[in-house]
């Protein structure tokens, strides 16, 4: 078995005493889309914040690589190549869509403290950005500015921010959250495109994506992992199916 | 922004009239502009902060203060010539700027503001008692002096030209770092500070950063003002001038580059021309602000930008101020 | 025994003293702070309705003869309904934006207010008696406390308290707690939530104009006593912790009596120690003495 | 799917038509239409996400934004103020639980406005749900959140509202409570409550409701009465995604 | 017409219109210009007179600013009052810089008549120094010997502190200490607490308007006074109304002017009163003689002319129901008798406004600094 690209050991995370997070131990293997359900509350967005130091754990180690990235800021896990993205869309609103993945793109750049520099010295980037845009079909939106978007549209946008930084591994935090049907469809083809050749970890409550994206799937519930396997492990799981699915509930 | 398209016509008319005022002296009062084109470019460097990046300091005085103060003193007690003199000002304010941003923008909101009110407050308070100030009396008798040892600047018409010309190159770094990379991070810290964050920006350097250029800035337009008063004083120091910048932003609007300078000069000129009103100064500058809150919400430049944008047909826009409830039907 | 070369007596004495002041701070906090914790708007025109309180005072007594006692009761409540009168009218117009706003509509009101009190009745102000009952001092033996600041120490501290237990222990206070929490959901429950804010504002301000009845005998009553106030006041709520009603009373004394003993060792400080305090507080204790941390 | 079914029933509690709410931009549902017969259980069954417990916040007029017909007891309320639909007599559980962690038990359970008189007396409820009763005075947030289910659906019956809108009130609950919830709603029921009841455990919905609703994207895809809900169960259980 | 700059005589009045000071001076101060003008029949040599008023908002750089406009752009010719003494030394610069006339009633700062001297600028009602004579020597000599200050922490009370010191250690009296509080402090408790500690007979108040209103307030609170007694360095008449005499009572006060003095005093007065509903302070009585001062000079020069009006207005002596004898030294020092009040007890007052008994007289070469003593340039010149 090949080595884990995200490992953590005895992730723990009490807000007051109530512990939103317990004891998790997860490995995350390269290349896979590896899934994260539960029910509300069970934790999972805490992982995400846990992962990307959003949050200081209380306890707990978390490895990237083999290295042990428990001590650095987010922005520097971000650096290293682990990107998140949010529950709740994160755009910037007032900044065209364009403009959005630029920002993403100027960071590799070391320029962007050069408050005397011109924007246009961006422009070379503009090709990619565009091409971005174009893979998750927001090619024709260039210039809107992101608050106007779509609440689903805006989904993809954020998908293409956090591509346009090239991530090894992506977090994402139910990307298919309040679209509709086709543009769940569509975003979760995306997913399965731009997975190819990262390692994507994900929160969904969508099963049926779910059932077809994930190579693997963690089963949270009060902060705990209840079952970890494929899809047709999980979804037969009682345990699963009482606490999460509901329908068969001690009978 | 739909302004972007009437901004060059604008600016240029705008630069066109300001060369030609020192010829018409009967119309519009020299020191008077002068004084407004400190606070102009006062509040473009403060809107660095509040409209750009969205952080309210509550302690812009400070700089501001400290730009006239040191400036003052320098040109005054020590011969320090003229352009020496503004610039220490600018750079004592930035590395306050520096010190006091770094401290401050560990919190963020309310609890930052309150950390550079308080900051200003003993800044204030150094002043108050350091013994070159002159506290309540001011630091008085400052020499205009000459600028670049040739020209006197004695003379207003001069003074105003080389003011005019430095307001501008500061307008104009408060312009470039709005529209450069540095700057479009700046807004996505604005926008959305995590995302930011999680794009891989270390926020509390920008952060910091900015504040010593705003800092720095609002010094030099301190400093100005030292010297076309040839005094600097208290109230330059004082929570009330945090108080007016924030004002002037707002009224002319925050979310614009130049909207600042719009207050500003609105401010500028009920000071100047409600004087026949005596006693009732006060009661209508504060009706007037209390209008100009309920009623344009954007500041004078944003409304009008909105205004535009109405015209033209496009999607709903994103303003602060929408229903909170949404609408209902029959 | 000596201090620094302070008579320890004299200590005593400074330390009455700055309970005095507290017991102003407190009171002024505390209505601060709730309008803060149900607004979130950060009322600068606090200190200008403390100054209302005061003339109001004044004006029931010149022209309807109102004594001291009735002046305490109808004053405030007069203010109150004032302010609930702005809130209706303007502030709430502002809900939902960035409190900035709502922080200049208040400043504006300030202009207002001192302004017009200063084109009506002049800069220099205007002596308030001191009520019969309560002239004169008492010997305490380490000091001569007049009566009447004895008064105010009993008076602020008990309202304060009152105060304190309506919003903690009752249903109204309840209600408000719960509106402060969770507006939507509260309103779901049957509460009219927007007629709450608006009886929080007016006891807010209320609580101001009452500090300013009990000011008026011992400050000349003129209309800029409360204008460098607020910003003090908004200190002391945020050392306390935004809020938390308790800790606007408790740092409300504390900072009244480190402000008097600031009078002592280095008086030229005493108004700006608050800040120093602040800084400090707000570094090391983000959150504030008494306040909730929240991410 | 057979109107008939609804039709026999005298008066109509809620009655709602293209129901459309938004959070911020994201839209959430579209366009819901559901009848909810006086006296009777109704349940909204779905998946996460689907729009379920907006359904019911938008009943009630908490979400941010919401367009169409909800008319309550005969009376249209999409125009209303929340604090005056809920004086009609609807009363909402809240999927969160809606506990206020600055109240104490008592003060939470007594801070709904009542209505009329009909609802069960403080005493009554504590006799219902026992563990309450020791725990009356500790903060709201001390509680396990089984005692939070217990006093968010206590603190309903207290108002003396006919028409109750129960979001997953057995969720995370251990069997024997959600044995007890289930005898609760049941003895409403036969006192003449109305409630709409939002489920993921089908089996659980199966055994108190009279009608089903299927929710999916914000929109009604089925609807079941008491015996086409058992023969589709299995069809069912699919459909909610597993 | 011919000596004229433009056809008319224009003389602003700078005041505080709005802020803190506008009892002091404000519109009262304009109307007592306006009078002044009215009397002397509204033109010189048939060139009409104009007055015209702006507000400082005691802020020196709104003044020097309005004062520069005005000298530079509305033709004004002198700028009188200029009550805050930051404005005055700020205005008095320009003045100098623009050669017009300024005058200062209101204002205390002695640097007008030191360092910051010029021809065209007059210090006229009263300064710091005589405060500090006509209070602290007289009152050591009534055998008040040991002091205890009240000091606003600001130039101007620390000067004034000082200046008292010295003229109480000169006439034998000794300084028990000084509190200093910060400017607006409203609770002088704390204060009145030290000033009775320290067991002084004298307790010098050194700050003025709401300061020393607050300050007099807590020391009659804490039976302070009258066991130790209050002398306040700057009251002005219209605190003492404000006050009210039963906590003012006792007081003792230097005022270069009561409108209860003397006839020509209290025909002013009425007048005064009359236009403004108040009565005149010292202040607004020397904005009065000095307007009218200035405008004999005016008209004896024939020209406004300011070197030639500067010139008459050293020469001829001024002799009217503000000053007897009184004359201008070359370092725009206005030369008058000086007067220590006290403040009567409300049993005593008889009338309305009748506040003040007359304690002293100290006549105007003692309450002035002699001029050896001033650093004025304009001396060592000539
Ligand atoms: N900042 C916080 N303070 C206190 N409790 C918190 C905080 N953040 C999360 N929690 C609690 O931790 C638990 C897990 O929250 P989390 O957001 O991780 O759940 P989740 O699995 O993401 O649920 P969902 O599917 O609704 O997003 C919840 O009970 C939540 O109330
Ligand atoms: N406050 C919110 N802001 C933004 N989106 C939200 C918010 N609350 C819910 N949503 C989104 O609205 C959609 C419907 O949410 P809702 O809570 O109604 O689903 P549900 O059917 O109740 O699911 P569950 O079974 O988890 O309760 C979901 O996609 C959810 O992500
Ligand atoms: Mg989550
Ligand atoms: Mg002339």
């Amino acid at each position: 078995m090949p080595e884990a690209i995200i490992e953590t050991t005895g992730l723990t995370k009490s807000f007051k005493g109530f512990r939103a997070v317990n004891d998790i131990s997860l490995q995350v293997l390269p290349g896979t889309i590896h899934a994260m359900i539960g029910p509300n509350g069970a934790g999972k967005t805490t992982c995400f914040n846990l992962l990307t130091k959003f949050l200081r754990p209380t306890s707990g180690r978390i490895l990237f690589k083999g290295r042990d990235i428990t001590a650095l800021k987010p922005d520097q896990i971000a650096r290293q190549g682990l990107v998140r993205s949010f529950q709740i869309s994160a755009v910037f609103g007032q900044l065209s869509v364009l403009d959005n993945v630029m920002l993403a793109l100027q960071r590799q750049r070391g320029e962007s403290f050069d408050f005397w520099g011109s924007l246009r010295r961006l422009d070379t980037q503009k090709a990619r950005a565009e091409e971005l845009l174009h893979d998750v079909g927001l090619g024709a939106e260039l210039d809107t500015p992101a608050a106007q978007l779509p609440y689903g549209r805006k989904r993809a946008l954020e998908l293409a921010t956090t591509l346009a930084l090239d991530p090894e591994v992506m977090l994402l935090d139910e990307p298919l959250a309040g679209m509709g049907t086709e543009d769940v469809s569509r975003t979760a083809d995306l997913i399965r495109r731009v997975a190819k050749g990262r390692t994507v970890l994900m929160v969904e409550h969508n099963l049926g994506v779910v059932a077809e994206l994930c190579d693997r799937i963690t089963v949270l519930a009060r902060g705990e992992v209840l079952v970890e396997g494929d899809y047709a492990t999980v979804s037969k799981d009682p345990r699963v199916i009482e606490s999460y699915i509901g329908g068969a509930a001690h009978e | 922004m739909h302004l972007r398209s009437l901004t060059l016509p604008l600016s240029i008319v705008a630069v066109l009239a300001l060369l030609a005022i020192p010829f018409f002296p009967q119309w519009i009062y020299l020191v008077f502009v002068m004084k407004t084109l400190c606070f102009v470019l006062f509040a473009c460097a403060f809107n660095l902060l509040l409209g750009h990046t969205g952080i309210l300091s509550f302690g812009h005085a400070a700089f501001f203060g400290s730009g006239a103060y040191i400036a003052g003193h320098l040109v005054k007690n020590y011969g320090v010539p003229f352009e020496l003199g503004i610039l220490a000002g600018g750079l004592v304010a930035a590395l306050l700027g520096a010190v006091i941003g770094a401290l401050a923008i560990r919190r963020s909101g309310i609890y930052l503001a309150m950390i550079t009110l308080a900051m200003s407050q003993l800044v204030y308070f150094f002043y108050l008692q350091a013994p070159f100030t002159g506290a309540e009396d001011g630091l008085q008798r400052v020499p205009r002096g000459t600028f670049l040892g040739v020209i006197d600047l004695r003379n207003d018409t001069a003074l105003y030209y080389v003011v005019l010309g430095i307001v501008a190159v500061g307008l104009w770094v408060v312009w470039r770092t709005v529209n450069s990379p540095f700057g479009q991070v700046l807004r996505a810290i604005r926008e959305h500070e995590p995302r930011a964050i999680s794009l891989g920006y270390p926020v509390a350097r920008y952060k910091i950063l900015v504040f010593t250029l705003s800092a720095g800035l609002s010094g030099i337009a301190g400093a100005l003002k030292a010297i076309i008063f040839q005094l600097a004083a208290l109230y330059d120091v004082h929570w009330h001038t945090s108080g007016d910048v924030i004002l002037m932003t707002l009224l002319g609007g925050m979310n614009t580059v130049f909207g600042p300078a719009v207050g500003a000069a609105i401010v500028a000129a009920l000071n100047h021309y409600l004087d026949p009103f005596g006693a009732w100064v006060t009661v209508i500058t504060g009706v007037v602000f209390m209008a100009c809150v309920l009623a344009f919400r954007q500041g004078v430049v944003g409304e009008l930008g909105r205004l535009l944008k109405l015209r033209r047909p496009s999607r709903p826009e994103q303003t602060a101020d929408q229903p909170a409830r949404g609408e209902s039907q029959p | 025994m000596d201090i620094f070369g302070v008579p320890i007596q004299a200590l005593m004495g400074q330390l009455m003293l700055g309970i005095v002041n507290g017991s102003f701070y407190a009171v002024l906090s505390l209505g601060l702070a709730i309008i803060f914790g149900v607004l979130k708007i950060v009322n600068f025109a606090h200190g200008a309705f403390f100054m209302l309180g005061a003339f109001t005072a004044f004006l029931l007594g010149q022209h309807l003869g109102a004594n001291y006692w009735v002046a305490l009761v109808a004053a405030p409540i007069a203010v109150a309904l004032f302010g609930m009168l702005f809130e209706w009218l303007f502030l709430r117009r502002l809900y939902g934006l960035d409190p900035i706003y709502g922080l200049l509509l208040t400043f504006s009101l300030v202009l207002v207010l001192e302004g017009g009190f200063r084109v009506a009745f002049g800069s220099s102000g205007q002596p308030y008696a001191t009520p019969e009952a309560l002239r004169g001092t008492i010997n305490l033996g380490f000091m001569v406390l007049p009566i009447y600041r004895g008064f105010v120490i009993l008076a602020a501290v008990l309202t304060c308290l009152v105060t304190w237990y309506v919003i903690e222990r009752t249903s109204v206070g309840a209600r408000l707690r719960a509106a402060t929490e969770r507006a939507e959901l509260t309103q779901a429950f049957g509460i009219n939530v927007p007629l709450l804010v608006t009886l929080t504002y007016g006891v807010g301000v209320g609580l101001a104009a009452f500090a300013g009845v009990l000011a008026a005998p011992i400050f000349h009553v003129n209309p800029s006593m409360g204008s460098s106030l607020v910003i003090i006041i908004f200190a002391v709520v945020v050392i306390g912790g935004l809020g938390s009603i308790m800790g606007a009373i408790v740092t409300g004394l504390g900072l009244g009596v480190v402000e008097g003993f600031t009078r002592v060792f280095y008086s030229e400080f005493s108004s700006t120690i608050v800040f120093l305090v602040m800084v400090l507080v707000l570094l090391i204790r983000p959150a504030g003495l008494f306040g909730r941390e929240e991410s | 799917m057979s109107e008939a079914a609804l039709d026999q029933t005298p008066a109509t509690m809620l009655s709602i038509r293209g129901l459309n709410a938004w959070y911020g931009e994201s839209h959430v549902l579209h366009g819901i239409d559901l009848e909810v017969p006086e006296g009777q259980v109704v349940t909204l069954l779905g998946r996460n996400g689907a729009g379920k417990s907006t359904t019911l916040k938008s009943i009630l007029g908490i979400v941010p934004k919401r367009t169409g017909s909800i008319s309550l007891m005969g009376v249209e309320t999409i125009a209303q103020k929340p604090f005056r639909i809920a004086r009609l007599g609807a009363a909402l559980c809240p999927e969160d639980r809606g506990i206020y962690a600055t109240l104490n038990v008592r003060e939470n359970l007594e801070l709904p406005t009542r209505i009329n008189d009909s609802g069960l007396s403080t005493e009554q409820i504590l006799d219902l749900f026992p563990n309450l009763r020791e725990r009356l005075h500790s903060p709201g947030s001390k509680l396990s959140g089984g005692e939070q289910q217990m006093l968010a659906i206590g603190r309903i019956l207290r108002t003396g509202a006919r028409f109750l809108l129960l979001d997953e009130p057995t969720e995370g609950l251990a069997p024997t409570i959600v044995e007890q919830i289930g005898n609760t709603i049941r003895n409403l029921k036969e006192q003449g409550y109305t409630i709409l009841l939002v489920e993921q455990n089908l089996r659980f919905a199966m055994s108190v409701a009279d009608h089903h609703y299927l929710v999916d994207h914000g929109q009604v895809v089925d609807r079941f009465d008491r015996q086409s809900i058992e023969q589709n169960a299995d069809a069912l259980l699919a459909r909610l995604g597993v | 017409s011919n000596g004229f700059s433009d056809d008319v005589v224009r003389i602003g009045v700078l005041t505080d219109m709005s802020g803190i000071y506008s009892d002091l001076s404000g519109e009262a101060a304009v109307e007592a210009v306006r009078m002044a003008v009215e009397d002397f029949g509204g033109e010189v040599h048939g060139v009409p007179i104009e007055v015209i008023y702006g507000d400082h908002r005691n802020r020196a750089d709104t003044g020097a600013s309005r004062a520069r406009e005005w000298y530079d752009n509305d033709g004004v010719d002198m700028i009188n009052d200029l009550s805050n003494s930051g404005v005055a030394l700020a205005v008095a610069a320009v003045a100098d810089e623009r050669q017009r006339h300024a005058i200062s009633n209101s204002a205390s700062n002695i640097g007008l008549t030191n360092d910051y001297c010029s021809p065209y600028v007059t210090h006229y009602t009263y300064d710091a120094y005589s405060l500090a004579q006509g209070t602290g020597k007289t009152i050591v000599e009534d055998g008040g010997d040991t002091w205890f200050f009240l000091t606003v922490d600001f130039a101007f009370g620390i000067g004034l502190e000082q200046q008292v010191s010295d003229v109480v250690r000169e006439a034998g009296g000794h300084v028990m200490g000084a509190a200093r509080h910060p400017l607006d402090t409203t609770d002088f408790s704390s204060y009145a607490l030290q000033a009775q500690a320290s067991g002084a007979e004298i307790i010098g108040i050194a700050s003025t308007g709401a300061d020393a209103i607050n300050a007099i307030n807590a020391l009659s609170e804490f039976g302070v006074s009258p066991s130790q007694r209050p002398a306040a360095l700057l009251l002005w008449f219209d605190d003492i109304v404000s006050l009210g005499l039963d906590t003012a009572q006792g007081l003792l006060i230097n005022n270069a002017f009561y409108w209860d003095a003397d006839e020509g005093s209290r025909e002013f007065s009425e007048r005064f009163y009359e236009r403004t509903g108040r009565m005149p302070n010292m202040a607004h009585a020397g904005n009065y003689s000095s307007t009218m001062h200035y405008l004999n000079a005016v008209e004896a020069a024939g020209t406004d002319d300011p070197d030639a009006v500067s010139e008459k207005m050293r020469e001829l002596e001024i002799n009217d129901f503000f000053a007897t004898g009184g004359y201008i030294r070359p370092n725009g020092r206005m030369v008058h008798d000086q007067y220590l009040w006290e403040v009567k007890a409300p049993d005593e007052s008889e009338y309305d406004y009748d506040f003040l008994r007359l304690v002293a007289t100290i006549s105007g070469e003692d309450a002035f600094q002699p001029l050896e003593d001033s650093t004025c340039h304009l001396l060592n010149g000539g």
